[in-house]
Parts: structure tokens; C-alpha cells; sequence
């Protein structure tokens, strides 16, 4: 396996460049984009620009051409067996909302069951909360260990005929615990019921493949994988598209329409009313491009060192430890403070030009169970270096001496 | 509950004196840093006020705030679990305790971030957190 | 009135510039982006970007202030009262489907009326039929007239207390109609009605301001005022917003979550769940600032003076007619044909770099009403000048002679 | 309905003069204008079998298309209310009109867009509706 310097990355990516002295660990909230992203999508702008699937002229035939090529490359990233499964949406909550609208809406009533992990976010919650409340189905959440793993015995004993669905994140943006996908969707799957995999963390640092996963919706946002804002996907089983009524109504997604009725396309279209985000589809493939051109192994590697690198010398700073010791994990850490507010401690690393990220991270019913208020989380992706780390190892210790 | 007593006011925390310390500190991070001092010298509230009745919503850290008029003065205690904000907070207390209800009404808090140079430097949501804590005061007075 | 010279404002158009042949006169669809907007969503990508509403460091404060600035220049461009009453959506289509679940989904039951302009985008039907469909509510598409305006001698027979919502364009995407907004509005509201403008169209061409026109709802989308695509906006009366229950659920749009139970953030945000396309808001509302920068009635004047060119031009060739001629309309041709196929009208017209749409415009009850199965729609905007339309017409001639 | 016969082959229509004629014509714009003039020397489809029966859907000008097995021969017109779309059926109709069953199932359609440089001309959206009818000719014998 060859070896990752972030060095060159770091090269790729404008803001980094420019503010050379910046420190970014604050990736889980948003990443940022290498120059091919905004080079991708300026020049589809400044060259190519027209709406899509209606184009009478050439620029409308290139624009649908470039939005549907976006659709295959998102769907090659995660091996999906056709394009038509990628369904384009803001982000992997419009995902979300879009399933538990559309299938939820459809498939479910009261007396099912939607078993949701105690890892996930509230995109992956409160959808869920709000179709139960319109259709009397229940909402229960899987437990964790006290390895701050899902509780995979506890599945096994919630799941029943009445389980629909389960809920689970592919890498907790909060511990950056994987859970074991693919025992979980098997485990599913024995008692009949579908499983949403919320892939926002995952894509950018782990090899996501739908087919070998036997997923059967999977969400993701491009912001978080080096793309840009205001696009995402939900790729699902192409069965369950077609069965799936539309959700919103507009252009695109209608095959005819009049007053006495409207009857909607075949998916994805049916699933995209109104103006897609074209230009972002675009800067979404760019990034996907990009970072299928590095040497994706090696990445992997480089940031689990630096993940080493944080949790040897967290160990030796008093005052502050990693929550949670779970088998596998992503590079993402929450620290907690024996007696320092992570607010406090967020400040002075901000002076520092280090950005981490504070707070419950859209994730209250875990804080709940981790008994926290909140947490300072770190978390590494492909432009950070072992300088970056150590930088951040000695302003931590600095400023929980200040603190003390 | 029993009520609290004005607590003696540190010559640290003199508006006078602290105004100046805060406007020698050049730069967010010495800024930061006596912000953490002047904390250290802001009285605590006692454990047994920090419930959720005193607490001030809207700030990113957990605030309390405890208001008593006391012979036409303001008693005031503030606190956090935040020494930063604590730090602010010895600011709020240096200029709103045992002030008249009309000095209380009349003192421009954000005028004085202003002069300090701190509005420049606090995120908006310190400010509007800052900004919802006077408000209390001034509504208790 | 001073008078617009369009090659100034072309020139701040890369697209354009780069491809000086083309006659883009496709605005209805989607407009080209003036240098300004580029840059700006660029500058922030490559010195900002950082996640919105949660940042620890001043990367997150800084984009959190770039959003809300942005939210503040929309809601000046339309004169909003207040900021919060601004919803950032995907675009228009978004925004009238969060009114429909929202709103109407709240409080729209069975006998209720909605009543909706026969001029109408699919984007202001389908969603209506979709909630009708949901509550039981009817919808009833209000008439026009010969001439092509909406019928108000129809329409005021039509309102009742049962009417609930009244839906219309600010301006047809194919024809270029502006109904009387501020007749219909009064009308509405004298029998308790709610209006909701679409003004997806209005926006690039009028001076709109909601407290002028007393409406309750007002949506738009970006990348058709010079903006980027993924963005868009719902503007409501406050005392709507408040009372209406969230749509989508996740980040963001929430006050406390646990999984006994969520309570929901005060508008704008309990609308905007997930990541917001914060970098698009950004450009959009460069954008804006772009468009108030220019002597608005000079454009106004100058679109207006092209479309008399058109007219007039258009006159003159055989085969060929603008459908309806109403009282007030925008910078917005439908042109058909008596034996052409606007297909092949539009082919020869690509082939000479002049971009036009064909096809129903997503408006079929329209094109129904007319007896058209599609028209050739010629859509003027800022940039467009007088060469333009003589090319345009130059071609047209030609193209027909050669179909006959 | 009454069946319709296989109308004469017009000599501009024989498929190598009109692969020559197509070839030699260079640019979009002289393409199209061929186009249109192939579109005359089709045959139109008798208006009463422009029904919605015998349309084709997913194309963006209306097209219909009727075969019928004439021993052992295809019988095809087709017809669209576009002349360009018209022309492109023109060349459908050399292709496959009067063939046999298995002509018409090996005919490689997309290789002769391809050789005639109009793969990269045509629309995506107009090279899927072409495909809808070539499908839809292979259907019927
Ligand atoms: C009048 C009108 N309303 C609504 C829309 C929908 O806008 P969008 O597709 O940007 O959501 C359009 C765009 O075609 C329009 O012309
Ligand atoms: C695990 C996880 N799921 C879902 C989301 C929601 O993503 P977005 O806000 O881009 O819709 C996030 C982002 O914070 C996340 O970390």
C-alpha cells in the first residue's frame, strides 16, 4: 500500500492554500472542495448552462447530457446497478424526508415498527418521528454498548415481523463508530424488513458498495464528500422507486398533466419535481472524480494514523479522553473535559486558526445516552497531516492548562 | 428559597478598571485570556440557584441568572459553565450590579462591547446571547 | 428614463462573452449568470465555506453571517418586512410544496377550494392536486379569457367562504401574462382567502414587494433572476409561518430532540432542514445586489421596446403568430406556427446559435386551453438586444420558407 | 381498418443513394435542411391511421408507426407531424421496409446513425425516440 501525504492534497484544495496557517478537523460538518470542484462547476456555467430535459438548442442537449453523466458517476461510486436508482436531492435530509414520505408514507401504519439507531443524527430521527405521528407507526431506538456499539443482541430481540424498517448511519458523526452493515441488513432482511443506511459520513472515507451491501435505501450529501452545497442522493432498490409514489409536485416529474388528472414519470424523474441543481450535480461527479482518482487505500490508512496520532496523545493530555472504544471506527473523535467547557476549549483552538466543531452535533438522543452536554469532535479527512495533529495535541494541552 | 445578598464587588471587577484591562488585551486570544481571569474573581452562583428556572435560553453554553431588588439596587448574580462566557458575564455584573433600576435601564451594553472592541471579535450568537441576558435585567428591574 | 444599451450588460456575462455568436433567448428557463455571482459563490468556497448555524470557529461564523445576509437580501429585494420570513427552498417548486404539506396539509380539509389560475406552471398544480388528493379538498382551475387574460368576472364567481387558497402567476412562463395580482389579492381576502403569487417568472423583469401586494405567499427560484441553480425562496406572511408545522424533518429545524419527543425551531429555520445550499445562497444573493445595481426601469424599458421589435417582426412573416395579446405582459413570446412544427423551427434556429424553447412549457392545462400541443416560446431577458431579435427573425423567415 | 399495401420505394429513398446523400452533406444545418427534404419523398401515413393507437411515445414530435406482415415481408410506414423527425423516419423506413423478419431484427441501426456522422448531431432525448421505433419495428415481426 502506497503512502498518503496530505501535503499534496492539501495543494488541490483553495481555501487550504490560502490560509496556509488554517486548521480544518471540522470535516464532518462540511468538507472542503478541491480546485476540480469549482473549476468543474464554473465551467459548466461559464460554458454550458441550460436547463435540463427540455432543451430545444445545443447547450440544452450538452446540460442534459452533463446532469444525467453526474447521475452515472454518482451511481458508479457506489456500484449502483443502474443510474435510474440515483435519485438527486439537497442533501442526505431531503434523502431522508423523500423516503420516509414517499415509501413510509405509502407502506406504513400504525402497529409497524422503525427501529432507529442511537447513533444517528437528527436527519436520520426526526423524519421518522414526524411519519410515525401521520401514520401511528412507532418509533424505538436500538441501544448501545457500553463499547458505545450498537447493541447488536438487543437488534436481534427487538426485530419482528412488525420491524419495517432500520435505521442506521454507515459512521456516527458524533464517535465515528461503523456498525456492521452487513450483519445488520442481514438480520433485517430475515424478518422482511428494509434498511435505510445513511452513508453522509461514511462516503467520504470508506468504499460504499449498495450491491455488496444488499442495501435498500442508502443517502448521502455531496458537501460532506469535497462537493458542493445544495445536492445529495438516495440511491434505493429499484423495486421500491417504482412502487413509490411521487412526493412533490412540479416540472420533470410528470408525465402528463390537466385538471382532471396528472400521471407522474418513471423514476428518478418522478422523484425530482421542479428544477434540478444541475450545476451542483455536476460539481457532486467532479468531486466523486477526484477523489476516485486518488489512491483510496492509502487515504484510509493516512487518516487512521492520524487518528492514532490524536488518541496516543490524547491519553497523555489530564482532563480530556475519547468517548467511546468501539471496535471500528472512522476518524472522527468527540472529546469530553473532566472539568473544561468544550465551548471554552473551541475558542482558544479558534485562536489558534484550528476549527473543530462543538455541541450536541445533531445527535441529542446520543449525547442523552453518552450523558453529555455537549462534545468537542475532531474529525480528520484526506488533506490533513500529522502536523495538523500535533498542532492541535498542543493548543489542547496549553489551553486545559489555562482552563485548569 | 432563601434570597442571596449582594456579594462585595472585587476591585478586579470595577467597570473602570476592568475596561481597561479589556481594551489593553490586544488580540482575540489575550482578549480570551483575561476573560478566563476575570471569571476566576466573578462569585459564583451557589450550586443551589443553578437550576433551570434561572437559566437564560438561547446562549450556546448554560447561563444562570439570579436578579434581586434590594432597597432600589439591583442584586445580580450571573454565571456559566463557560469560563469565556463567565468572563463576559463578570462584564454584564460589573456594569448592571447594584446599579438603580434607572442606571439599569439606561447603560448601552452594546455600546460598550463597542468601545471595548469586543463586538468586533464575539460570533453573533455571543452577542444575541449576551444581548437576551441583559434584556433579563432589565426586565427584572 | 434613462435607456439600457444591452452590450454593456452582456459583457458582465461569461457565458455569453465567451460564445458571442449565441442568441440565448431561453431566460425562461434559465437565465445566464452575470460574472458577479460566479465570483461571489466562488470567493466564498475558496475564503468561507464552512457549515452554517453551529460553528466553534470563525470559518463557521463567518458563513453563518454570509447566509443570513443573504436571507436579508432577499427579503429586501422583495421588500420583506423582516428577514425570518424568508424560507431558503431548492427554488419555486420546492417552496410551493412545503405551502402545500405545510400550510395546506394543516389546514385545508374536505369541501375546501383551491383555486388556480388556468395560467399556471405545473409547479403551482401539481403539488395542489397532490394535497387535494391527500384532504379531500377540490381544486378548480379559473378560465381565461379571449384575449388570454384570467377571467375576474370567473373568477369572482368562483370565490366563496369555501375558497381557501387562490394560486397565480405574476407572470405566465408562457405568454408572458401579468394578471392583475393586487385585484385579485383584494378579492381573495374579501372572502378570507389566501393568495400565493408565484413569482418565478416576475422576479428578473418587476419590481416586486409583497407588502404592496398584500399576498400571503410569494415563491421564486434563483437561477431564473441570474442566480444559481439549487436555490430559491418562500416568502410568507409571518403570522403563516408561524402557525404552520415543520415539513421536512433533521438539523437545523429543531429546538430539542429526543426520542420521547422534538419541538421545533421558530420559522425561518424550522423550515430549512439539513445543511442549507448556503454557498448558493450566497450567489443568489449576489445576484440580487447585481440586478438592484442596474437602473431597473432602463432594463424594464429596454425588454419591453425587444418585445415590440418581436411583435412587430413577427407581423410581418407568414405562418407565424403570437398567441394572446393581453392587457400587461412581460418580455415573454409564445409564438405558433400554421403548418411548421416548432420542433424543427427550433432545430433551425439552434443550428443558427439562436436558443428558444419548444414544447408545452410544463403548462398543459394552458396548452390544452389553447389547442396547442406546444409552442415555440421566445423569452427576453436584460442581456437580449435589438440584433437579437433581428437575427431571430431573419432565421425565422428563412426556416419557415424552407418548411412550407 | 382496412390494411394498407407497401407503397413504391421512391429512388431518393433507396438506401445507398440516400446514405450517400446524408454522408455528403456537412455540417448540422445542411443535415437538417436533407432531413426536410426527405421528409417529401416519405409517404404520409393516411390520416386515419394517425390515431393514438398506432403513436409512439416518448418522442418529442408526435410519431406513429404501422407494420404489418405482408408474406413474410414488412409493411411499415411511418409518419410525425415534425419534417426533421420525418426525415430521420425516412431513413428508418430505407432500412427496414419490405425486409424480411430477420433483416429486420439483425438491421444495426445505431452503427448506421454512427456512419453517417448523425450520432453526434442528434439530441439524446432524439436518439431514444428513434430506438423507441426501432424496438417497436423489431416487435412486430
Ligand atoms: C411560472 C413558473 N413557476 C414555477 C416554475 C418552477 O421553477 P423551478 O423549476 O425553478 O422550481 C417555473 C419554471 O419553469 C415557472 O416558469
Ligand atoms: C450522519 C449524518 N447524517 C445526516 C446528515 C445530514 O446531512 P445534510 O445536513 O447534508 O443533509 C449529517 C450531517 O451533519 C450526518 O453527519
Amino acid at each position: 500500500m502506497s503512502v498518503w501525504s496530505a501535503a499534496q492534497p492539501r495543494a488541490c484544495f483553495p481555501l487550504l492554500t490560502q490560509q496556509s496557517e488554517l486548521i480544518w478537523l471540522d470535516s464532518a460538518a462540511t468538507t472542503q472542495k478541491p480546485l476540480a470542484v469549482l473549476d468543474a462547476e464554473r465551467a459548466f456555467y461559464e460554458q454550458i448552462n441550460a436547463n435540463v430535459h427540455r432543451g430545444a438548442h445545443r447547450l440544452g442537449h450538452a446540460a442534459t447530457e452533463a446532469f444525467e453523466a453526474a447521475r452515472s458517476s454518482v451511481a458508479h461510486f457506489i456500484n449502483s446497478p443502474s443510474r435510474q436508482q440515483v435519485v438527486f436531492t439537497r442533501g442526505a435530509t431531503e434523502a431522508i424526508n423523500l423516503v420516509a414520505h414517499s415509501w413510509g408514507g405509502s407502506q406504513l401504519q400504525a402497529g409497524d415498527e422503525i427501529l432507529i439507531s442511537m447513533l444517528e443524527h437528527h436527519a436520520d430521527i426526526v423524519p421518522w418521528q414526524m411519519l410515525a405521528a401521520r401514520t401511528g407507526a412507532m418509533v424505538k431506538p436500538i441501544p448501545l454498548t457500553d463499547a458505545l456499539e450498537l447493541d447488536l443482541d438487543a437488534l436481534a430481540a427487538m426485530l419482528s415481523p412488525r420491524t419495517r424498517l432500520v435505521c442506521v448511519t454507515a459512521m456516527s458523526n458524533v464517535l465515528g463508530t461503523r456498525p456492521p452493515l452487513s450483519r445488520i441488513i442481514a438480520m433485517a432482511h430475515a424478518v422482511g424488513a428494509r434498511v435505510l443506511v445513511d452513508a453522509a459520513q461514511a462516503l467520504a472515507h470508506d468504499v460504499i458498495d449498495v450491491q455488496a451491501l444488499d442495501a435498500d435505501f442508502l443517502v448521502f450529501s455531496a458537501h460532506k464528500v469535497f462537493g458542493p452545497t445544495g445536492i445529495g442522493a438516495l440511491w434505493a432498490r429499484m423495486e421500491l422507486l417504482e412502487a413509490m409514489p411521487p412526493w412533490q409536485g412540479g416540472g420533470e416529474m410528470i408525465a402528463r398533466v390537466s385538471f382532471d388528472g396528472t400521471t407522474y414519470a418513471p423514476p428518478p424523474l418522478r422523484f425530482e419535481a421542479g428544477t434540478p441543481a444541475f450545476a451542483q450535480a455536476v460539481g457532486f461527479a467532479a468531486a466523486l472524480n477526484w477523489l476516485q482518482q486518488q489512491d483510496r487505500s492509502a487515504i484510509a490508512a493516512h487518516e487512521t494514523a492520524l487518528y492514532q496520532q490524536l488518541a496516543a496523545g490524547i491519553a497523555h493530555i489530564d482532563g480530556v479522553h475519547i468517548l467511546g472504544a468501539p471496535h471500528d471506527k472512522g476518524p472522527i473523535a468527540s472529546l469530553a473535559f473532566a472539568t473544561a467547557h468544550p465551548y471554552d476549549v473551541a475558542q482558544f483552538l479558534d485562536n489558534a486558526d484550528i476549527a473543530v466543531r462543538v455541541g450536541n452535533h445533531c445527535a441529542e438522543p446520543l449525547m442523552q445516552a453518552l450523558q453529555q452536554h455537549g462534545t468537542l469532535r475532531v474529525s480528520i479527512a484526506a488533506y490533513n497531516s500529522a502536523h495538523d495533529i500535533t498542532r492541535l495535541l498542543a493548543v489542547l494541552a496549553e489551553t486545559l492548562e489555562l482552563l485548569a | 428559597m432563601t434570597t442571596l445578598s449582594i456579594p462585595a464587588l472585587p476591585a478586579s471587577l470595577e467597570l473602570t478598571a476592568l475596561r481597561q484591562r479589556l481594551a489593553d488585551a490586544q488580540g482575540w486570544e489575550n482578549k480570551n485570556r483575561t476573560l478566563v481571569q476575570l471569571a476566576r474573581d466573578l462569585p459564583s452562583l451557589p450550586e443551589a440557584f443553578r437550576t433551570e428556572d434561572h437559566r437564560i435560553q438561547g446562549c450556546e453554553a448554560r447561563v444562570w441568572l439570579y436578579t434581586d431588588d434590594q432597597n432600589g439596587q439591583i442584586a445580580l448574580w450571573v454565571d456559566s459553565d463557560s469560563r469565556v462566557v463567565k468572563g463576559l458575564l463578570a462584564l454584564v455584573w460589573s456594569a448592571y450590579a447594584g446599579r438603580s433600576a434607572d442606571e439599569v435601564r439606561n447603560f448601552d451594553f452594546a455600546a460598550l462591547l463597542q468601545e471595548l472592541g469586543l463586538s468586533r471579535f464575539l460570533s453573533s450568537s455571543r452577542v444575541s446571547g449576551l444581548s437576551a441576558i441583559v434584556r433579563a435585567i432589565q426586565r427584572a428591574v
